[in-house]
């Protein structure tokens, strides 16, 4: 249901994301990781057509039948909220403070052409889907007044209300703790539709999705299911972040990637992992391509 | 004397319409009590136009009669029989009479709070001799009572009006007060049952401007019909087409005097004082300060009074005299002007000229009346000020040591005195010598005489030429 | 294959170094009305633990648990509502900061956003050395020898934290810490900002001091896992409570504490799923 | 609330109190004795000695103060030395004249700052955004009065269509007072209206920035739309505590223009007095305005705590 | 890394190097005495050694605003010096020690003197002492107390919740070195942009004050008293007017120019760090 082909997104000159080609099926939950700074932000705002002042995408997005790269907001504005929905990281900002919960929820349907009444009454039922207790004192009260995790079911509700074919989560759960995070997360697994799932933490991205691209650099490095992906890596940044992310026994030294992330721009040319890569050669030096049918990887060195 | 308003002005029309004119004015008064509050403001507004005395000073100086018709000295000078002109009312309806007179003069030795009250204290006694005859004798003869009376203490009070005089005036002029928005104008309204000839006008609002150049845009945009003073002549250029403005330009009773202190260093040497005098190029200061407008005047004598003689010569422009004078000594002195448009511009220009000669003069301007006369005026405490002195015949406040000049010659009291007892041409005499004797021993520099300067629209007529006396006549302003 | 790192001492529990003894700490929300008084937050309640000389005693709990305001009471930079803390034997909990000197001396923190705990406007060399300065003992050539230790550069030392990445940012922080040579590291989620590929490095290297220089570590974290690898003993908090304590890997493996038990099976692990 | 608003309530009054001793302690260093000025220079020592007894200046400091501020509290400012009228009424008179000239200058600088200032945020980028911002910064860095000057020069004196001056009473013409009052509302307004509008944008392009307007945005709401329905009332927050900062000014700013355009306010009655030496008129007209920045003050604070669901 | 030049910054840079420029030299040198009196050149036209005319009294209308630009810099410096001196200490004392009595007196009575502005307790100074210069730049600078303080201490309260202010707790700093070393630096750019702002208040309250005449004494230059002067010759010499308004409102712009374009270029650095951490 979406395809992306060949997504570029620059900031003037520099390449924030860098040729990014993946699709959706109706349904599918699809992981997107990497560290900081890996462009996952940017691809998924790219799709709502939320990228910020002074950065822009090029290439192809398409859902369904519309674009949603290279359009003019009204063309998609009205897609937004009703055919693609986005939560957002922080919970605490993403939530508008004056204004009561109840309103924020029923506005994205009134918005979509639902009635004022109707919408207030189904508001109070998304808030109950998300399992936000008592929906009625919460649909009164302002966004201050509600936790971190509360305020996440909120904009979950918000992303749901329309019942929109695809849900993008840019790392939902980073900012709650980790038993809320698991309340969400089930949540999320059991109400999404197709579902593009924004983390950094490879784990919650195993109990969450069934595929997975995993992003450095602004590129897609490898992409594939998520058990081979996680079993059998190929890229060599993937093999490197799953060996860090696992916790050794107490006094075992952790396996660890040298150096550290590059600011953006700062990426070297060719793959983009070489600088930080145990195998890289001068091969590295071009970039490689993504390939592979299911499980694809671009690496000139890849694992077995 | 004749019947009738007097004055400059030829009258008005013999069909009042029902007219009315704004004139912009400079100082709005405090209240409305010139018996106890100083300053021009309120005698400006209110004599000859509210209160009336029984004489009055006609545009050419002379004395005319207003409430008296006639009047007769005796022949020692002493006995002055006023004859009351009769059907005058006070506003209100009570008739004026000369127990009103008797009262009126009675009441500035009792109640006046004004210093200046002391100039009636050559009156020994007032009566009545009948409803329209009042006889007043004098002390000694005095050739300044007369002109007195012309002035704020001559004026005639009502014996039932005087409960608030601070706010309701009471008189028998031929205007009544008709409303005061404070901070902005007073009203006067034609007195429907004035003796005399009824005024042209059916009101006349003075407005009152801070702000010179708020009150030239006023005339400008009509907001008001006249300028009763010009405080900036440089604008005047504005009102140059005669197709809308007239200006009529005459001359006052204010001399503008660099006032020096003579009681202390370093104006207390005369050859500093004369310094001074040689030091300041009169024409260049009147020419820069008031664009020229105004007379230059050697002493303090206005050429409208009788003892005029031309002083200007008596100290030439000659800064090298002046240098010589000062015998290479250079001088810092305190210059404490009031915060008015002419003393701060000629304050200017006398310190830029003054510097010629090696005199520092630190300009400090003060808050006028308030500050100016609380330290100069009552402490003394200043080197150098400027203030133009309205008052008209003021010589006199040359003979009081504890003036603020503190100038201190007994020769010059000698003068003055016997001027106000000895015969007319006496007065004269002594008084050309007095004004003379100021001038020689630089009791102070008179930098100009004030204009009268009065820009008005187009048609308004009856604006008073001089500004010789305290009021502001309208009795005979008209509008065609 | 991971090397070894350092020698677990489980097996030797030092004298007591650390005693915090019923410690409560609450703090007052304004009052927003007439009638009642403002809410009282129970920070922290009641809390008693006991850190051992050499131990590496590890805290978890979640956010708003108490873990900060339990370490800001061990650095002296706060006071308890009640209850004592002592340090080597003696009260540090209400001193005047003119007598903590020899706390300052020991007892040195690390915290969790190494860039808001370096001071922008300062240079390396003057941040390390800022516990020095402090106490007014000389710095010159400690700074190289602790960037160093820390796997920095000495050139890093003219330049300013922002030029730096997040890691290495958090290496300074730990050498402006280990520069008065202190008996004991507090560590506050030192690797919670981290990216995944640079956490590994931050806690090798602490495991390294720790062996080097024979520090006791206090070591807070909202992961049981982290806490697991770093620590041999550890406190579970909840509420501003410590619900349970002990041996980490007997936590692990039978949490007594329901709570704990929660929070051991929220934790997403790519072992279980895949 | 109810507990910030009394707290708020009892800093005012104690505020207020304490500019009263202020501004007493203030005037009672003022040279020169009011019953000397009154008189002028020509008094004599009987009559000053007479007048003091009248006014009660022979009194202590304590007493006069006490008395004072007994009147103020019943809205009693005394009976004036100089003009011996009250000096309640005539205060409350020209606060009137002043209060509408501050709150039309207020309304002209908003109607100008809102829009121009939003505009000038959302198009940041664009020529005329920058041009917006650009003449904003030029419009603050020209005087109040000589931009009143400029005014008059074009609308009165040249054009012929407004008044240069003077001020007509509402009840005396409604008319007249509406074009007695244009120019010295432009003139107020536009220069703070310039001020107001840097605010406008900054707050505005603040607000741009949160992720709550882009939640708006991603909900299916345009650029604009999200802007209004989310934004505004959020940058109106730190708007109204410059509004409230801009109303004092604006009072300060009013002395000025009542001078140029000749206003009988408050301005004027304070630059009066204090060239009369009308000690006990300034003492009450400086007492009236920082009552009224106070007040101001305390409304501002009100007005933000009811705004931010977040402070009540 | 720091942040770019922009051209608010180089604009205001430039205007406010001018007026410094023609303030410096006029030390040194003017083209005619600024206050001597010539009625000879009386309102005379820009020309022959009066490259911007003369005034009514003759006197050089470039010299009087080389000179007046002296007046604008020493109101301002001394009005914003007076302002930050006390001020700062008092922002950042209430800042460092937010819940404590002292905090709250300090922030009362800087409210209440907030409600004094400039030109009310000029015109009180002004009646007490005199109006001149030096009432003028004290009224100016008391008034502009609360804003430095204000603003001190709300930049001082955001970097009192940083780590760092709390690690060097931890590393044994009190609270003095703490304010010297620590929140002084860091509120410094916040103080700067505030400082450039009020010198242009400044100017403008100075030009406000002479032209009620509670301003600079004549004759010595003052932008203010310039156009003050100029008014009554505005039909007839209308660049009498123009020179000085000019000169306030370049230089007004200036400031402001330079206080905006000192925020861009300080302030994303500042973003930059907290972004990155
Ligand atoms: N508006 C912008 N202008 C310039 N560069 C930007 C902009 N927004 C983001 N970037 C840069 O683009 C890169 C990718 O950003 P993005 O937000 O997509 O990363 P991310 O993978 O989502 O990281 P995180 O996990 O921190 O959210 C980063 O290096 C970031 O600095
Ligand atoms: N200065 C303070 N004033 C008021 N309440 C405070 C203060 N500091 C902490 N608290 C409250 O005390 C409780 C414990 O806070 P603390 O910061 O110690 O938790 P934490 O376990 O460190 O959480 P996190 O993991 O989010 O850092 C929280 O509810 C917090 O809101
Ligand atoms: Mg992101
Ligand atoms: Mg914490």
């Amino acid at each position: 249901m979406l395809r992306v082909e060949g997504l570029t997104v620059r900031a003037g000159s520099v390449e924030l994301v860098r040729d990014v080609s993946f699709a959706i099926a109706p349904g599918e939950r699809v992981g997107l990781i990497g560290e900081s700074g890996s462009g996952k932000s940017l691809t998924a705002l790219s799709l709502m057509g939320l990228l910020p002042e002074g950065v822009t995408a090029a290439g192809r997005a398409r859902l369904g039948e519309h674009d949603l790269v290279g359009v003019p907001e009204s063309r998609i504005k009205g897609l937004r909220g009703r055919e693609l929905s986005m939560v957002f990281q922080e919970p605490m900002t993403a939530l508008n403070p004056l204004m009561r919960v109840g309103a924020q929820v029923a506005e994205v349907m009134t918005l979509h052409g639902v009635a004022r009444q109707e919408a207030r009454s189904r508001a109070l039922d998304l808030l109950e889907r998300v399992r936000l207790p008592e929906p009625g004192q919460i649909a009164g009260a302002y966004p201050h007044q509600l936790s971190g995790g509360q305020r996440q079911r909120v904009m979950l509700a918000i992303a749901l209300a329309n019942e929109p074919g695809l849900l993008v989560c840019d790392e939902p759960t980073t900012a709650l703790d980790v038993t809320v995070q698991k309340q969400m997360l089930e949540l999320i697994a059991e109400v999404a539709p197709a579902l593009l799932f924004i983390t950094h933490d490879l784990a919650v991205v195993a109990s969450v999705c069934e595929r997975v691209l995993v992003m450095y650099g602004g590129r897609v490095v490898e992409s594939g299911t998520v058990r081979e992906v996680f079993t059998r890596p190929r890229h060599r940044y993937t093999e490197g972040l799953l060996a860090a992310s696992r916790l050794t026994p107490r006094g075992t030294r952790l396996p660890t990637i040298k150096g550290s992330v590059p600011p953006a721009g700062g990426f070297p040319g060719g793959c983009v992992f070489r600088n930080r890569c145990p195998h890289a050669t001068p091969a590295c030096e071009t970039a490689p391509e993504l390939t592979g049918d299911g499980h694809a990887y671009a690496c000139w060195h890849p694992a077995d | 004397g004749g019947a009738g308003a007097g004055g400059g002005g030829t009258g008005g029309s013999g069909t009042p319409k029902a007219q009315s004119l704004s004139v912009g004015f400079v100082a709005e008064p405090a209240n409305l009590d010139f018996t106890s509050t100083e300053g021009a403001a309120i005698p400006q507004a209110l004599l000859v136009n509210v209160y009336e005395g029984l004489v009055k000073l006609g545009q050419d100086g002379k004395i005319v009669p207003l409430l008296a018709e006639k009047w007769d000295v005796s022949a020692d000078r002493k006995t002055y029989t006023f004859t009351l002109r009769k059907n005058v009312t006070f506003t209100g309806g009570a008739p004026f009479t000369a127990d009103d007179v008797v009262f009126s003069l009675d009441r500035v030795k009792s109640d006046w709070k004004l210093k200046i009250k002391s100039q009636l204290d050559v009156v020994d006694k007032v009566e009545k001799k009948d409803d329209a005859t009042a006889v007043v004798t004098l002390k000694r003869p005095s050739n300044g009572f007369l002109y007195t009376m012309a002035t704020r203490l001559g004026a005639m009070f009502s014996r039932t009006g005087v409960a608030d005089l601070a706010n309701k005036p009471v008189g028998t002029g031929p205007y009544v007060l008709g409303s005061w928005r404070r901070g902005d104008a007073i009203q006067l309204d034609a007195n429907p049952s004035y003796w005399g000839t009824k005024p042209p006008l059916s009101a006349i609002t003075l407005k009152y401007f801070k702000d010179a150049t708020a009150m030239n845009n006023a005339l400008l945009t009509g907001g008001i019909d006249v300028i009763s003073s010009v405080q900036a002549p440089e604008s005047l250029q504005q009102f140059a087409d005669p197709g809308r403005f007239q200006t009529v330009e005459g001359t006052t009773n204010g001399e503008v005097v660099l006032s020096m202190n003579n009681s202390r260093p370093p104006f207390d040497d005369k050859k500093v004082r004369q310094a001074v005098r040689h030091a300041i190029d009169h024409k260049a200061l009147l020419d820069t300060a008031w664009a020229g407008r105004g007379q230059l005047i050697g002493s303090m004598v206005p050429p409208t009074d009788p003892w005029y003689e031309d002083r200007t010569g008596d100290y030439a422009y000659d800064p090298a005299k002046a240098k010589e004078l000062l015998g290479g000594k250079t001088l810092n002195v305190k210059m404490r002007i009031p915060n008015l448009p002419y003393a701060v511009n000629s304050a200017q220009v006398v310190k830029s000229q003054l510097a010629q000669v090696g005199i520092t003069a630190d300009i400090e301007p003060l808050e006028f009346p308030a500050r100016w006369l609380d330290v100069v005026f009552q402490q003394g405490d200043y080197d150098l000020s400027i203030i133009n002195h309205v008052e008209p015949r003021d010589m006199g406040i040359f003979a009081d040591k504890s003036y603020y000049f503190r100038y201190d010659n007994p020769e010059f009291g000698k003068l003055l005195a016997s001027a106000d007892e000895g015969t007319e041409q006496q007065q004269t005499d002594d008084l050309k010598q007095a004004a003379k004797l100021l001038s020689d021993d630089a009791a102070a520099d008179w930098l100009f005489l004030f204009p009268n300067l009065i820009v008005a629209k187009k048609g308004v007529t009856g604006l008073p030429k001089n500004a010789i006396a305290e009021s502001f006549d309208f009795t005979a302003l008209a509008k065609q | 294959m991971p090397t070894h790192a350092g020698t677990p001492r489980t097996e030797v529990p030092g004298e007591a170094l650390i005693e915090v003894r019923n410690v409560t700490r609450v703090y007052h929300r304004p009052r927003t009305s007439l009638t009642r008084p403002g809410a009282a937050v129970h920070a922290l309640r009641d809390v008693s633990l006991t850190v051992r000389r050499g131990e590496r005693f590890g805290i978890v709990g979640e956010s708003g648990s108490g873990k900060s305001t339990l370490l800001r009471l061990l650095c002296a930079l706060d006071r308890p509502t009640s209850g004592t803390i002592r340090f080597d034997g003696q009260d540090i909990a209400g001193r005047p900061e003119k007598r903590l000197r020899f706390l300052r001396e020991n007892l040195q923190i690390v915290f969790q956003d190494p860039m808001s705990s370096l001071d922008p406007r300062m240079r390396v060399r003057d941040l390390v050395a800022e516990p020095l300065a402090a106490l007014g003992l000389p710095a010159a050539e400690r700074v190289s020898e602790l960037l160093e230790q820390v796997g920095l550069p000495a050139e890093a030392a003219d330049r300013y934290p922002h030029q730096f990445s997040g890691g290495q940012r958090q290496r300074i922080a730990i050498a402006r810490a280990l520069a008065p040579r202190p008996k004991v590291l507090v560590a506050d989620e030192p690797v919670s900002a981290l990216d995944v590929s640079v956490r590994g490095q931050i806690l090798n290297l602490l495991a390294d001091l720790a062996d080097e220089l024979g520090l006791t570590l206090v070591f807070v974290s909202h992961d049981l896992s982290v806490v697991r690898h770093v620590c041999e003993t550890v406190a579970v908090m909840r509420a501003g409570e410590i619900v349970e304590t002990g041996p980490v890997d007997e936590i692990w493996a039978a949490p007594a504490h329901p709570y704990t038990r929660t929070l051991l099976e929220a934790v997403p692990t790519l072992e279980g799923l895949l | 609330m109810i507990l910030y608003l009394l707290k708020r309530l009892g800093v005012l009054i104690a505020s207020t109190a304490v500019a009263a001793v202020a501004v007493f302690a203030f005037m009672a260093v003022l040279p020169g004795d009011p019953a000397e000025v009154a008189l002028g220079v020509n008094a004599t020592p009987e009559a000053v000695a007479e007048l003091r007894r009248q006014f009660g200046t022979d009194r202590s400091p304590l007493a006069q103060f006490l008395d004072w501020a007994g009147g103020l509290i019943q809205g009693d400012f005394g009976t004036s030395y100089v003009t011996s009228s009250p000096i309640g009424p005539q205060i409350g008179d020209r606060l009137a004249v002043t209060a509408v000239l501050v709150l039309g200058g207020m309304v002209v600088a908003l109607l100008i700052a809102v829009p121009l200032g939003t505009f000038a945020a959302v198009h940041h980028r664009d020529p005329l955004g920058v041009a917006i911002s650009a003449a904003s910064q030029v419009g603050i860095a020209i005087p109040a009065f000589l931009a009143g000057i400029l005014l008059v020069f074009v609308f009165a004196v040249q054009a012929q269509a407004l008044p240069s001056g003077g001020y007509v009473p509402l009840a005396e013409s409604p008319g007249e007072w509406l074009r007695s009052l244009l120019l010295p509302w432009l003139s107020l307004g536009l220069v703070q209206g310039a001020v107001l509008t840097r605010y406008v944008r900054s707050a505005v392009l603040d607000v741009m920035r949160e992720d709550y307007l882009r939640t708006a945005r991603a909900k299916g709401r345009g650029r604009t739309g999200a802007l209004w329905r989310h934004g505004l009332r959020n940058a109106s927050i730190p708007v109204v505590t410059v509004l409230g900062l801009q109303l004092a000014t604006l009072l300060i700013g009013a002395v000025v223009v009542e001078r140029v355009f000749v206003i009988p306010g408050l301005g004027d009655l304070l630059l009066n007095g204090v060239a009369g030496r009308d000690l006990l008129l300034v003492q009450g007209v400086v007492m009236v305005l920082v009552a009224a920045v106070l007040l101001i003050n305390f409304v501002v604070d009100v007005a933000y705590h009811l705004l931010d669901p977040r402070l009540r | 890394m720091r942040g770019r030049l922009n051209a608010g910054l180089v604009v205001g840079g430039v205007l406010v190097g001018i007026v410094v420029l023609a303030a410096l030299v006029s030390f040194f040198w003017t083209p005619h005495d600024p206050t001597l009196v010539d009625a000879a050149q009386k309102t005379r036209a820009p020309g022959g050694g009066y490259l911007l005319g003369a005034d009514k009294f003759g006197r050089d209308t470039l010299s009087q605003l080389m000179v007046g630009a002296r007046t604008t810099l020493y109101v301002g410096i001394v009005a914003v010096g007076i302002a930050a001196v006390l001020g700062v200490p008092l922002g950042v004392i209430a800042g460092m020690t937010p819940r404590g009595w002292l905090s709250e007196l300090i922030m009362r009575v800087n409210d209440l003197v907030f409600a004094f502005p400039a030109l009310l307790l000029a015109v009180m100074l002004g009646a007490v002492y005199g109006a001149g210069t030096l009432t003028a730049m004290i009224a100016i600078g008391v008034a502009t107390v609360p804003a430095f303080a204000r603003v001190a201490r709300a930049a001082t309260l955001q970097v009192m919740v940083t780590d760092y202010i709390l690690a060097a707790r931890a590393a044994g700093r009190r609270r003095p070195a703490i304010a010297v070393r620590h929140v002084l630096p860091n509120i410094a750019s916040m103080l700067i942009v505030q400082a450039s702002v009020s010198f242009a208040i400044a100017i403008l309250a100075e030009a406000a004050l002479s032209f009620l005449g509670f301003g600079t004494r004549p004759p010595i230059p003052s932008w203010g008293r310039m156009l003050q002067e100029s008014q009554e010759l505005l039909f007839s010499t209308p660049r009498l007017a123009l020179w000085p308004g000019l000169a306030i409102a370049l230089a007004v712009l200036g400031f402001n120019l330079l206080g905006d374009g000192l925020r861009d270029y300080l302030d994303p650095k500042l973003r930059r760090i907290r972004a990155e951490g």
